[in-house]
């Protein structure tokens, strides 16, 4: 946010925003598809159960090239990254309340 | 217009918990009766000293940090103490003692009633019968939707859950009969899924195993009880045939019969203890009753083993004015009747899920 | 403090272009937070009970067609491409390609939709619906030594997975690893996962169409209209993203081999005919 | 009290900032405002003005707040006497059910942010209007088709789950709609979504030269913080009716234990939303609270920054305290002892507010218009609301009184006497703005008094019924219980009354009431710098701001004296917000 409060509130954002070059999206779609083969790759392997790990990692890049470079956070203002953040982060709280249940609700009490 | 006149303030303290939980309770009612008291004294306070006035200018005030800092800090202090001690208290009440290992009882909740089982074989539906003084674990489970098995007088609740089995125990300390509800919703019967809770004396509670003791009137014996096996026999060894509620011409009704003096023929007295009760099944010529014609006839063990035969006598003793079957009632009561097990209950659904708590 | 760069209508209620540009994009990033928590939910109470029942989670994932769902992956991620490609055109006045890009986006995302419900047609007809519907089956079972054939009710489903799941050669102990009413559980998982992605992607498509129409007749003329074409890419996305993380927790959690994918793949599209 | 702020005499803007309001419809009766610059049923229907929807949503949530009283006047009467007075067992369901469902999805949780939020928000930051105005309208619509669900369901023949919507009791044993209210609960939700969303984006990009955030008024700030919670919230509770939907449609489940599903987690999910739904419920009551207090005491709010962030931790920490509804709900005993400490956390938040709004009343120039009267009622009841709430969320003592009436007086204190209270505040408070009318000062006055009276003594015995025992949900009850439920329908009557007098006096101020003046209260908002009712788009000009919002004492005429310190001080950059001033600072002045 502005410190100068005098200044109107909008026009910062969005004046450095430009659409991507079609070249650069040429390129985040490869490493996309690239790791979408790894992703395969990790699924069709004997990895037992660090296979779920794993997978989920590739996804977890996966997601967040495709958020970085085609949904634009890496021109976005803060704003925008703490918006991002705050849903990763309350969806992040509901799994940890969610899940300590399920893995703890068997166990003795103190 | 109001048929009770006795509006209770304070619910009954039956329980050891409820003891301290009615310690914690006051105890957070009086810091929020404190808190309270603060802010309304603030507010009434200011409402009339600082009420419109001409002249007076209002003043130009915009905070302090130190009394925001006091506000945050006491008030929290207090939820804290509230938090620790509440948390020591979940944890005593939800935790049973060891010495409740070989005394579980389980409920099965159900739409709309409770069917309690007792460590002793004893079923009842509705009713839970304690003893003063010894502590009980109860595990429940719910056959459909699910219920809460809650006891105002021990302070005392818990949900009970298809698939899964939940805990409690309780202490209880006071002699006395006590509301059960059901205090989950559970559709449209639950305000009917009630009962009560009967503490009662060492002697009355061993008595009431052995299914002497009634803990309410128009009640037979409690279901697994001794009596209760008695009355059973009683049906299907055919007494029921002359000792009937219809009618006294053919055989005495036996109702209130303990310890009570019998005529005999021949104009003696006797008093109906439990040797008086054997003999008459055993060998009924032995003493026949004044007034009646020696039809009876005896019993042998090939007919009536000794055990049952306890059971009979048990019965006979547990017998009260009104209790007696009538005729017609050759087998077991229709189903609904209190304290008739039910035959349509299935057993209880093992946990597919989760665990114990 | 610069101007905006691009020029077009600026509507009552904002004072300038970049006010408006910045709100419009604003606004469907707190869309998405929505759309985040949303998926949330039901990928929250998948987790716990895969937690809880893992293997029959993996029984349930080997019966599915992994073959369509791998291509389905990159028709995707293309046609994430190609609406990056339109905002670009958009942004440049380029109209043509603004037309045909949109236009690719549409096709290759129904594309996918059309191999989604070939997917969907599949298992039905292997019986893979979650379903209490049951049929009689003929059983021996040992009755005084003897052994006797009588007639049991057993529930659809389950037969239906276990011949899906000798099909796909299954290498967990059928019987042993998995509880059918539980696998039955992912397969609840299974629809609704996918038929919320699903629901996702039409109404994507029905706003991809529109903004087809819009680009044919000239809207797009204004520049700055580009931030339509981009918030509507930061959705289509987002139901992307959504599609990497459900492929690794239903396609890929159960045993599978990439022969088997190409495999089911041929047959789904008619190439080759089931059975080994 | 050396520490207190008092008046740090370094404002080198006089009076004169807070400038007249530039049109008069007194004086220029030709000018156009928005309730008369078009006309006809359409041009209400598919407006997208924000105050045009504001006041489209009063009408609609106060018809359904009749409903849910009328359900209410059912449930009371029903418990005159312990085998239920007029409804069957089913009936009675059904009663509460409806009672429940109405009043918080339809009434109490869009009443602020749709009524006074779309009215306000925008003006009191300085805007035109909202964000996004179709999407708002659209969002209207979207409420209203959800409503229309919530009406058919109850006219095939009601819902009988309770709001809580509990499997496997609505997914495999009630035989009523719960699929209808279930849609009706999506739609509206979504609708939440959307109006939370058009606010936030607002507050953040349509905010006026020199509207600071350390210079909104702390309604919108409530606003905001209410917004965060629809937005991150209320998707979860669409996902889970929608699980729930599934599982009832085709019969077999998610929530179903026989087929290894977990009853618990739809309890998580669904507080997961709700628990900080009952924040949704609160804070923009507490939002309006600020406004009205500050302007009867014409006293700047006592610590603005606090109020305002405690805003947003009760936002944040709001989520994650839901399982205090689910601690004898067979849920881990760590996991309840870490949402038991969570819940005593995020009651300090409020207890700030509370001890802020009194001190601003300290120092003040009190004076007892009906939304004065409203605003102290909702802090004496919200006290009570809030302290009880303590019982229930420490664990031990909620053993005993989960599900029972102590529950019941609890959320209705909160609910009813805080936001029903704060509602009414505000609605006399911005009626004047709204309407340009002002109503009967004497029947106002009354109305409160009534209100707040039947209210105290609806809830109260509830209490102690509560504490004896008495579970909620119960058509029928031990009849050692009968004096205190009679006492409280008696007194819901009473409350009931209440609630019917404004319809009177406020009705009746619209046709025959007089001019109510741009700024009848004398507040120093933006929203009433303009006129009453207001031009179509809210101000003539932008505004300009370069204070806080609560210079009462200054508008009021408080001498300023300028710093001896020979320069000239911006106080716009040196102190924006106006708040910590230090004393030393302060002690420059006088
Ligand atoms: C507007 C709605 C609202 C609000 C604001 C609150 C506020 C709070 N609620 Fe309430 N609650 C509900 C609505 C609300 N609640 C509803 C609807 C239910 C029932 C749902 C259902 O089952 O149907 C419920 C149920 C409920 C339960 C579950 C009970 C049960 O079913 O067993 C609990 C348990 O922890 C709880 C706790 C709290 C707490 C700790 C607060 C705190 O936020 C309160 C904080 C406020 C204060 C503490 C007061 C101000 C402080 C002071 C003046 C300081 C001085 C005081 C001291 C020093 C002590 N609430
Ligand atoms: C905004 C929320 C809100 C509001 C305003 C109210 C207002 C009232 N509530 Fe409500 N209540 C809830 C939310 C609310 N309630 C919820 C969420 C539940 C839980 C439901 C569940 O368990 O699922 C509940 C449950 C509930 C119960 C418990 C039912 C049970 O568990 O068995 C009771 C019982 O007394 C009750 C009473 C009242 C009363 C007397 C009012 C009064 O304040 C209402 C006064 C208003 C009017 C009466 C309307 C205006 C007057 C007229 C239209 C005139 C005609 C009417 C008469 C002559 C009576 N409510
Ligand atoms: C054929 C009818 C008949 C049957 C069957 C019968 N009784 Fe009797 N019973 C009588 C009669 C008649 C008397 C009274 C005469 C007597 O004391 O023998 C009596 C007396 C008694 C008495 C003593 C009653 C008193 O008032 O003191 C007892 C105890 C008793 N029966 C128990 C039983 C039991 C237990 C059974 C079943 C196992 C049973 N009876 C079966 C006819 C019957
Ligand atoms: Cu069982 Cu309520
Ligand atoms: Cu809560």
């Amino acid at each position: 946010m502005s410190h100068n409060p005098h200044a109107a509130v909008h026009e910062e954002e969005s004046v450095h925003h430009e659409a991507t070059p079609d070249a650069k999206s040429f390129v985040t779609f490869f490493v996309l598809a690239g790791l979408a083969l790894l992703a395969l790759f990790v699924g069709f392997s004997d990895l037992g159960s660090t296979k779920v790990v794993a997978s989920l990692a590739v996804s977890t890049v996966q997601a967040c090239v495709l958020a970085y470079f085609f949904m634009d956070l890496r021109s976005a203002d803060k704003l925008t990254w703490l918006v991002a953040a705050a849903s990763i982060f309350w969806t992040f709280l509901m799994f940890l309340f969610i899940l300590t249940d399920f893995l703890t609700r068997h166990l003795g009490v103190l | 217009m109001f048929a009770f006149m006795d509006t209770p303030l304070l619910p009954e303290q039956a329980s050891e918990f409820s003891k301290e939980y009615d310690v914690l309770f006051w105890y957070i009612t009086g810091v929020s009766a404190l808190g309270a008291s603060v802010v309304y004294a603030l507010l009434i306070y200011c409402c009339f000293a600082f009420a419109k006035k001409d002249g007076v200018a209002p003043k130009r005030i915009l905070g302090s940090n130190k009394l925001e800092f006091l506000w945050t800090i006491i008030p929290l202090m207090f939820f804290l103490s509230f938090f620790v001690w509440g948390v020591r208290q979940y944890d005593y009440a939800i935790n049973p003692p060891a010495e409740t290992a070989d005394r579980e009882y389980t409920v099965v909740g159900k739409q709309w009633m409770w069917k309690v089982q007792h460590p002793t074989g004893h079923r009842e539906i509705n009713e839970i019968t304690l003893q003063e003084g010894v502590a009980v674990k109860i595990t429940g489970t719910s056959e459909d939707v699910i219920h809460d098995f809650g006891i105002p007088a021990f302070r005392s609740k818990f949900d009970v859950i298809p698939g899964r089995y939940t805990t409690a125990w309780y202490k209880p300390i006071k002699v006395g009969s006590y509301h059960l509800f059901c205090d989950q919703y559970c559709g449209q019967g639950h305000s009917q899924m009630v009962g009560k809770v009967h503490v009662l004396s060492q002697e009355n509670y061993a008595a009431w195993l052995e299914g002497l003791y009634r803990v309410r009137d128009g009640k037979n014996p409690v279901d697994g009880s001794p009596a209760w096996e008695g009355r059973k026999l009683f049906l299907k060894l055919q007494c029921i045939n002359c000792h009937n509620r219809e009618s006294e011409s053919r055989a005495p009704t036996l109702e209130g019969i303990h310890n009570t003096k019998r005529a005999l023929l021949g104009g003696s007295t006797v008093v109906a203890d439990d040797t008086y009760l054997r003999n008459s099944i055993r060998n009924p010529m032995l003493q026949v009753r004044d007034g009646w014609k020696p039809i009876m006839p005896a019993y042998t063990r090939a007919q009536v083993t000794e055990e049952e035969l306890l059971n009979v006598i048990s019965y006979l003793k547990s017998l009260k004015p009104g209790d007696l079957p009538s005729r017609s009632e050759m087998s077991p009561a229709p189903v609904g009747a209190p304290n008739i097990p039910d035959p349509a209950v299935p057993p209880v659904p093992a946990p597919t899920t989760g665990g114990t708590r | 403090m610069a101007a905006s760069t691009v020029e077009g209508p600026v509507a009552h209620h904002f004072n300038n272009m970049g006010q408006q540009l910045a709100t419009v994009r604003f606004g469907m990033w707190l869309f998405l937070v929505t759309e985040v928590l949303f998926f949330g939910g039901v990928f929250c109470a998948y987790t716990a009970y895969r937690i809880w029942y893992p293997k029959d989670f993996e029984a349930g994932s080997a019966a599915l067609n992994v073959g369509i769902a791998s291509v389905n992956t990159f028709l995707l991620l293309a046609s994430s491409l190609t609406i990056t490609l339109a905002i670009r055109a958009a942004y440049v006045g380029n109209q043509g390609g603004l037309v045909r890009n949109l236009l690719l986006t549409i096709v290759l995302g129904s594309a996918f939709l059309g191999l989604k419900a070939r997917e969907y047609y599949l298992d039905y007809e292997e019986g893979l619906m979650p379903g209490t519907a049951k049929v009689m089956q003929k059983q021996k079972v040992e009755q005084n030594g003897k052994e006797v054939e009588i007639e049991v009710a057993v529930p659809k489903f389950d037969i239906a997975l276990e011949e899906a799941l000798k099909r796909e050669h299954f290498k967990g102990e059928a019987h042993k690893d998995y509880d059918p009413s539980r696998v039955m559980l992912f397969f609840m998982f299974y629809y609704s996962m996918t038929g919320l992605h699903v629901l996702h992607m039409i109404i994507g498509i029905g706003l991809l169409t529109w903004q087809l129409i819009l680009a044919r007749s000239g809207f797009f003329a204004h520049k700055s209209r580009y931030v339509y074409i981009e918030v509507m890419s930061l959705y289509w996305h987002f139901v992307d993203m959504v599609w990497m993380f459900l492929l690794p927790l239903l396609y890929l959690c159960g045993p599978h081999t990439s022969s088997q994918a190409i495999e089911q793949f041929k047959m789904a599209i008619g190439l080759s005919h089931g059975g080994h | 009290m050396a520490d207190i702020l008092l008046e740090p005499a370094r404002l080198d803007y006089t009076p004169q900032m807070l400038p007249e309001p530039e049109v008069s419809f007194e004086k220029h009766p030709e000018h156009k405002h928005y309730l008369n610059h078009e006309y006809g049923l359409l041009s209400w229907l598919l407006t997208v003005d924000h105050k045009r929807i504001g006041l489209m949503y009063l009408v609609s949530v106060s018809i359904f707040f009749m409903f849910g009283g009328i359900a209410a006047g059912l449930v009371r009467t029903n418990l005159i006497t312990p085998t239920g007075a007029i409804l069957e067992l089913d009936q009675y369901n059904k009663a509460f059910t409806a009672h429940g469902t109405i009043m918080l999805f339809l009434f109490l949780i869009p009443v602020i942010p749709g009524v006074l939020g779309n009215f306000l928000v925008p003006m009191m930051i300085g805007a035109k209007d909202m964000a996004f105005p179709k999407l708002n309208l659209a969002s209207y619509y979207v409420w209203a088709a959800g409503a229309l669900f919530f009406v058919w369901q109850l006219i095939v023949g009601g819902l009988d789950t309770g709001w809580t919507l509990y499997p496997p009791y609505s997914s495999k044993y009630s035989h009523t709609s719960v699929m209808y209210a279930g849609l009706g609960i999506f739609i509206t939700g979504f609708s939440s979504i959307l109006t939370a969303l058009n606010i936030i984006a607002t507050v953040h990009k349509m905010r006026c030269p020199g509207m600071t955030w350390g210079r909104l008024p702390l309604f919108v700030w409530a606003m905001y913080a209410t917004s965060v919670i629809q937005l991150l919230g209320t998707p979860v509770i669409a996902v889970t009716v929608a699980m729930l939907a599934v599982e009832r449609m085709v019969g077999v489940g998610i929530f179903d234990p026989n087929l290894g599903g977990d009853p618990i987690l739809f309890q998580h999910m669904f507080w997961f939303y709700s628990h900080p739904a009952v924040y949704i419920m609160i804070l923009p009551g507490m939002g309006v609270i600020n406004e009205v207090l500050t302007c009867f005491a014409r006293k700047n709010i006592f610590g603005y920054k606090a109020v305002a962030w405690s805003s947003v931790g009760i936002a944040v920490v709001g989520f994650l305290v839901w399982g205090h509804h689910m601690f004898l709900a067979g849920q881990g005993y760590y996991l309840a002892m870490v949402f038991a400490l969570l819940t005593m956390l995020v009651a300090v938040p409020s207890a700030i507010k509370v001890f802020n709004w009194t001190a601003t009343l300290y120092g003040g120039s009190i004076t007892f218009q009906a939304p004065m009267l409203f605003a102290l009622g909702f802090i004496i009841l919200f006290t009570i609301g809030g302290v009880t709430g303590l019982f229930l969320g420490t664990l031990g003592t909620d053993i005993h009184l989960h599900d029972t009436y102590f529950v019941i007086a609890h959320f209705h204190y909160t609910m009813v006497g805080g936001m029903m209270f704060a509602w009414q505040a505000g609605l006399h408070f911005w009626w004047p703005k709204m309407t340009g009318k002002m109503y009967s000062d004497f029947w106002s006055r009354l109305a409160a008094i009534v209100m707040l009276v039947g209210f105290a003594l609806t809830f109260l015995p509830q209490f102690a019924v509560g504490y004896l025992g008495m579970p909620r949900r119960y058509p029928n009850y031990p009849p050692e219980f009968q004096i205190y439920n009679v006492l409280s329908t008696a007194a819901a009557y009473v409350q009931g009354i209440g609630y019917l007098m404004p319809i009177f006096y406020l009705g009746y101020s619209l046709f025959a009431g007089k001019a109510a003046g741009n700024n009848p209260f004398k507040a120093t908002g933006l929203e009433w710098q303009t006129s009453s009712p207001p031009s179509p788009h809210n101000f003539e000009t932008t505004p300009q701001v370069y204070f806080g919002p609560y210079e009462y004492a200054v508008a009021d005429g408080l001498k300023i004296i300028p710093l001896n310190d020979g320069k000239i001080h911006d106080i716009v950059h040196e102190d924006p917000d106006l708040v910590g001033t230090t004393p030393k600072e302060a002690t420059h002045g006088s």
